[in-house]
C-alpha cells in the first residue's frame, strides 16, 4: 500500500515522539523527591494567593490577531496547490492565482486601515 | 490489511470519543480540547484516505488556528467556562433528534446503499492524486476557479465581519 | 517483519537524534553565550565543562517535581508531552544526507509547518492548566507572538516550494543542484530566518519570558524534569530551525563531490556539509540572541503585521510574475530535472534583480516615512518652540 | 482487505449525530459552535471518503471540495466566534437562551 509505506513510519514517530518525552517525565516521578507542603503547592503569585479560579479580563486584540492568522493560514490551502502545479500553469491560471492573492491582501489593507493591527 | 484496520479503529475512536467528549465536558476549555484530539482522529482518517494534503491541512487550519481561536473566545468570555448546568431544558429532545439521526443515516442510507447488500464498492488503486492535481483542478479555467476566488472573497468578507464585529470601539 | 524491524529502528534513530543532540547543544549554548558576554561559562564538569548538560539532566531528575494545587492535572502533565513532540515530529521528514531520511512524504514541507503548529496548542495547554493569570497572560502573548510570525513564515516558506515545484524535501535540496535558493529568494530566505528566530520564542523576541525581567512566561508553574523538557523543546528547535534554512535556501546536503543519486560517500560528505551549513546558521540565531536588545510587544507586533507581511506578500507576487515571465520567454529552467549552474544563471539573475528591486522599494517607502513624520515632529516643535507665551 | 465505504460513513455519521445534539442541548454558544464544527468535520470525512471510493469520477472534485469547506469552516468559526464575543460584551452572557432579543 502506498499511503501506509509512507505514513505508517508517520504514525511510529506519533509513537516515539509521545514516548521519548514522557519517559523523563516517568523516571524523575520515580527518583525525585517528593514532599509537599500547602506553602509550596501555592501558586506562582505576588503576594496574596488568588481566591477561586484564575480570573482574568483579556483583550480581543489577541481574537483580532488570531483572525487575521487564521485567514492567511487557509489561504495556505489554496497556494500550496498552486504554487506546486505553478511550472503547468497557464497563463490564465496564474492570473487567478494572482487574483486570490489580491483579494486577501485587501482584507489585510483593511484590518491596517481600521488599525486593528496596533496594538492598545 | 490488519495494520490499515488498526489504524481506522484508532483514528474512529479518538475522532467519536473525542466529539463525544466535546459535548459532555463542562469545562468549555475541556471541550475545545477534545475537539482538537477529534480533529487530529479525522485528519488519521483522511491519512487513510488517502488525501494526506488535506490531513496536514486540517492540522495545519483546525488545530492550529480555530482551536486557538475557540480557547481565545474561550478565554474572552471567561465567566462562563463553568456554568453549573451545561445543557438546556430541552436537551433530551436533542439526545433523542440526535440518536434519531443516527440510526436514520445508518439504517436508512448507510447500510441499505453501501453496506451489507450492495457489492462492496473499492477504490480504483492505491495510487491517487497528488497535491499538485488539486492545484491544476483548482485554477484553471474547467476546473474550480470560480469557486477558487470566491473563497478568496469569502475569507476577506468573513475576517472583515470578525474585526467589525469583534472590535471594542 | 524484516522491513518492519528496520522501519522501527530508522523511526527510532531519527525520533531519538534531536533529543540526544539537545544535550551538546546546552553546553554549546551556555559556551557561546559566555564567550559573546566576556565570560567563561560552564568549565567545572569534565573538559571545558562539556559533561555540564549531562550534570544538569541527572539534577532535573532528581529535582522535586511540584505540581501546584488547582492545576489540571491531566492537561498539565500532557503539555510538555506535546511541546516536545511537535519538535521530535518535525525531525520525521527533514533529509540528512541523499538518501538519509526519515520519512520522504510529498507533502514534507506542509507536514513539518502542520506539526510545528502543534507546539503553539502545548504552549496554550501549559498556560492555562497552571491555574495561574500570570501564566496564561505569558501564553496569551505567546500565542499571539507565535500565530503572527507564523504568516511570514509560511508565506516565505511557499518560494522555494514555487522554484522547486514540490513540497517534498528532498525534491526542495535536489532542485538547488545548480542555485542555491538564497540565490534566487534573498528576502524570503531573510523573512524565514526571522520570523523562524521568532517561532522559537528567542531574544529579540523573547519577551514571552523574558527571563531579565519577568520571572517567566506560560511555564512558570512547571519544575523539574517538566520544565527542563519545554527548554529541551526550545534548544531543539532552534536547531532545526537552522536545518530547515540549510535545506530551504542554501542547498540543504548539496555540496562540492556529492552526486544526488547517494553511495557513501555522497550521503558522509552530504551530511557533513549538512551540518557545516546548519552550525552557521545555528550560530547566527545565537548570535542574535546575545546581542539584539528585547523588543516591546507593540513593535513586536508592528513589525510583523507592517513590515514581514507585506513584504512577504509582495514578495510572493514579484517572484511568482517574474517566474512566469521567464517560463513564458523560455529562459527559465525546470530545476527538479536540468538544474546546472550555467542553465539556472539567467533565471536567478532575474529573479534576483527583483529581489533587490522590492529591497529598494522597501527602503524608499520607510525611508520617505519616517522623513516625513520626522519633518511632523520638527515643525510641531517649532510650533510649540515659538507659540506667543499669552 | 480493504476498509469498506460504509465504515467511514458510519465514523461520519456519528461525528454529525454528536455535533447535531451539541448544537441543540449545550448552552453556551461557544460549545454550540464547536458543535458546528465537529458536524462540517463529519461532512468532510463524507466527502472525502466518497471521492476515494468513487468508480466512475478520478478528478480531484472530492479533495478540492473538502479544501473549500476548510474555508466555509474557517470564516463561519471566525464571525461566529466574533459575534459571541460581540453579545457577551453587550449582555454579559453566553448562554444562548438569554440573547433572545428577536424572539416573539
Amino acid at each position: 500500500m502506498n499511503i501506509l509505506n509512507q505514513w505508517g513510519p508517520i504514525g511510529l514517530f506519533m509513537v516515539f515522539a509521545i514516548v521519548l518525552p514522557a519517559a523523563p517525565i516517568l523516571v524523575a516521578a520515580i527518583f525525585a523527591p517528593r514532599k509537599p507542603n500547602d506553602i509550596k503547592l501555592q501558586t506562582y503569585e505576588c503576594g496574596v494567593e488568588t481566591v477561586g479560579d484564575t480570573w482574568v479580563q483579556f483583550k480581543v486584540q489577541y481574537y483580532i490577531y488570531a483572525i487575521v492568522f487564521l485567514v492567511f493560514d487557509v489561504e495556505m490551502i489554496f497556494l500550496l496547490p498552486w504554487a506546486i502545479a505553478f511550472n503547468e500553469l497557464s497563463f490564465f491560471a496564474f492570473g487567478a492565482g494572482f487574483l486570490f492573492i489580491f483579494l486577501l491582501t485587501d482584507a489585510l489593507v483593511y484590518a491596517w486601515r481600521k488599525q486593528a493591527l496596533e496594538w492598545h | 490489511m490488519v495494520v490499515q484496520y488498526l489504524a481506522f479503529v484508532i483514528f474512529s475512536a479518538f475522532a467519536i470519543i473525542g466529539a463525544a467528549m466535546v459535548v459532555w465536558s463542562r469545562n468549555l476549555v475541556h471541550s475545545a480540547l477534545f475537539l482538537v484530539m477529534s480533529l487530529f482522529g479525522v485528519a488519521g482518517l483522511f491519512i487513510l484516505l488517502s488525501a494526506p494534503f488535506l490531513a496536514a491541512i486540517q492540522v495545519l487550519v483546525y488545530i492550529g488556528a480555530i482551536a486557538i481561536l475557540i480557547i481565545f473566545a474561550v478565554m474572552l468570555t471567561r465567566s462562563m467556562t463553568a456554568i453549573r448546568e451545561p445543557f438546556n431544558a430541552q436537551s433530551w429532545l436533542g439526545a433523542v433528534i440526535g440518536a434519531v439521526l443516527f440510526v436514520a443515516l445508518v439504517a436508512g442510507m448507510i447500510l441499505p446503499v453501501w453496506g451489507w447488500g450492495s457489492l462492496p464498492t473499492l477504490p480504483q488503486s492505491d495510487v491517487v492524486g497528488t497535491t499538485r492535481d488539486i492545484g491544476i483542478a483548482l485554477v484553471s479555467a474547467d476546473g474550480y476557479v470560480l469557486p477558487f476566488e470566491v473563497a478568496s472573497l469569502l475569507l476577506t468578507a468573513a475576517m472583515v465581519g470578525a474585526i467589525v464585529i469583534a472590535r471594542e470601539d | 517483519m524484516a522491513s518492519f524491524l528496520t522501519t522501527l529502528l530508522v523511526v527510532a534513530i531519527v525520533a531519538t537524534t534531536p533529543l540526544v543532540l539537545a544535550i551538546p547543544l546546552i553546553w554549546i549554548e551556555r559556551k557561546v553565550a559566555a564567550r559573546i558576554q566576556d565570560r567563561l561559562g560552564p568549565n567545572r564538569v569534565g573538559p571545558w565543562g562539556i559533561i555540564q548538560p549531562i550534570a544538569d539532566a541527572i539534577k532535573l531528575i532528581g529535582k522535586e517535581d511540584i505540581t501546584p494545587a488547582g492545576t489540571d492535572k491531566v492537561v498539565y502533565n500532557l503539555a510538555p508531552i506535546v511541546a516536545v513532540a511537535s519538535v521530535v515530529l518535525m525531525w520525521a521528514c527533514i533529509p540528512f544526507a541523499p538518501n538519509l531520511i526519515g520519512v520522504d512524504l510529498e507533502i514534507g514541507v506542509l507536514y513539518i509547518v502542520s506539526v510545528a503548529s502543534l507546539g503553539t496548542m502545548a504552549i496554550m495547554m501549559a498556560g492555562w492548566s497552571g491555574n495561574n493569570k500570570y501564566a496564561l497572560l505569558g501564553a496569551f502573548r505567546v500565542v499571539a507572538q507565535l500565530v503572527s510570525y507564523e504568516v511570514p513564515l509560511v508565506l516565505s516558506l511557499l518560494i522555494p516550494v514555487l522554484l522547486a515545484g514540490s513540497m517534498g524535501m528532498q525534491d526542495i535540496v535536489t532542485a538547488q543542484q545548480g542555485m542555491w535558493f538564497i540565490f534566487m529568494a534573498p528576502v524570503a530566505a531573510l523573512i524565514f530566518f526571522i520570523s523562524a528566530q521568532a517561532e522559537t520564542g528567542r531574544a529579540p523576541f523573547d519577551l514571552l519570558e523574558a527571563e531579565s525581567e519577568l520571572v517567566a512566561g506560560f511555564n512558570i508553574e512547571y519544575s523539574g524534569m517538566k520544565f527542563g523538557l519545554f527548554f529541551a523543546g526550545e534548544f531543539v528547535h532552534v536547531l532545526t530551525n537552522g536545518v530547515l534554512i540549510a535545506h530551504l535556501f542554501v542547498g540543504g546536503w548539496w555540496g562540492l563531490g556529492v552526486s544526488a543519486e547517494g553511495g557513501i560517500l555522497s550521503n558522509v560528505l552530504g551530511l557533513i556539509y549538512l551540518v557545516i551549513k546548519t552550525t552557521i546558521f545555528y550560530f547566527i540565531s545565537l548570535w542574535l540572541r546575545n546581542t539584539l536588545p528585547r523588543v516591546r510587544i507593540d513593535q513586536l507586533m508592528n513589525f510583523n503585521w507592517k513590515f514581514l507581511v507585506p513584504i512577504s506578500v509582495a514578495n510572493l507576487v514579484i517572484t511568482s510574475l517574474l517566474l512566469k515571465i521567464s517560463q513564458v520567454a523560455g529562459f527559465a529552467v525546470d530545476l527538479t530535472t536540468n538544474a546546472s549552474f550555467t542553465a539556472a544563471l539567467p533565471m536567478t539573475l532575474l529573479l534576483l534583480g527583483g529581489n533587490i528591486a522590492l529591497i529598494l522599494g522597501v527602503i524608499a517607502i520607510y525611508g520617505f516615512n519616517i522623513r516625513r513624520d520626522r519633518v511632523q515632529e520638527e515643525a510641531q516643535a517649532e510650533a510649540i518652540a515659538h507659540a506667543p507665551s499669552h | 482487505m480493504v476498509i469498506p465505504l460504509w465504515m467511514y460513513l458510519i465514523v461520519a455519521a456519528s461525528i454529525f449525530s454528536i455535533g447535531v445534539f451539541a448544537v441543540l442541548a449545550r448552552r453556551n454558544a461557544v460549545a454550540v459552535l464547536m458543535g458546528i464544527e465537529l458536524m462540517l468535520n463529519a461532512v468532510n470525512v463524507n466527502l472525502v471518503a466518497f471521492w476515494r471510493y468513487s468508480t466512475t469520477d478520478s478528478s480531484m472534485g472530492g479533495q478540492v471540495f473538502a479544501a473549500f469547506l476548510f474555508v466555509v469552516a474557517a470564516a463561519e468559526a471566525a464571525v461566529g466566534l466574533a459575534i459571541v464575543i460581540a453579545v457577551y460584551r453587550n449582555r454579559r452572557s453566553v448562554i444562548v437562551e438569554d440573547v433572545d432579543m428577536l424572539r416573539w
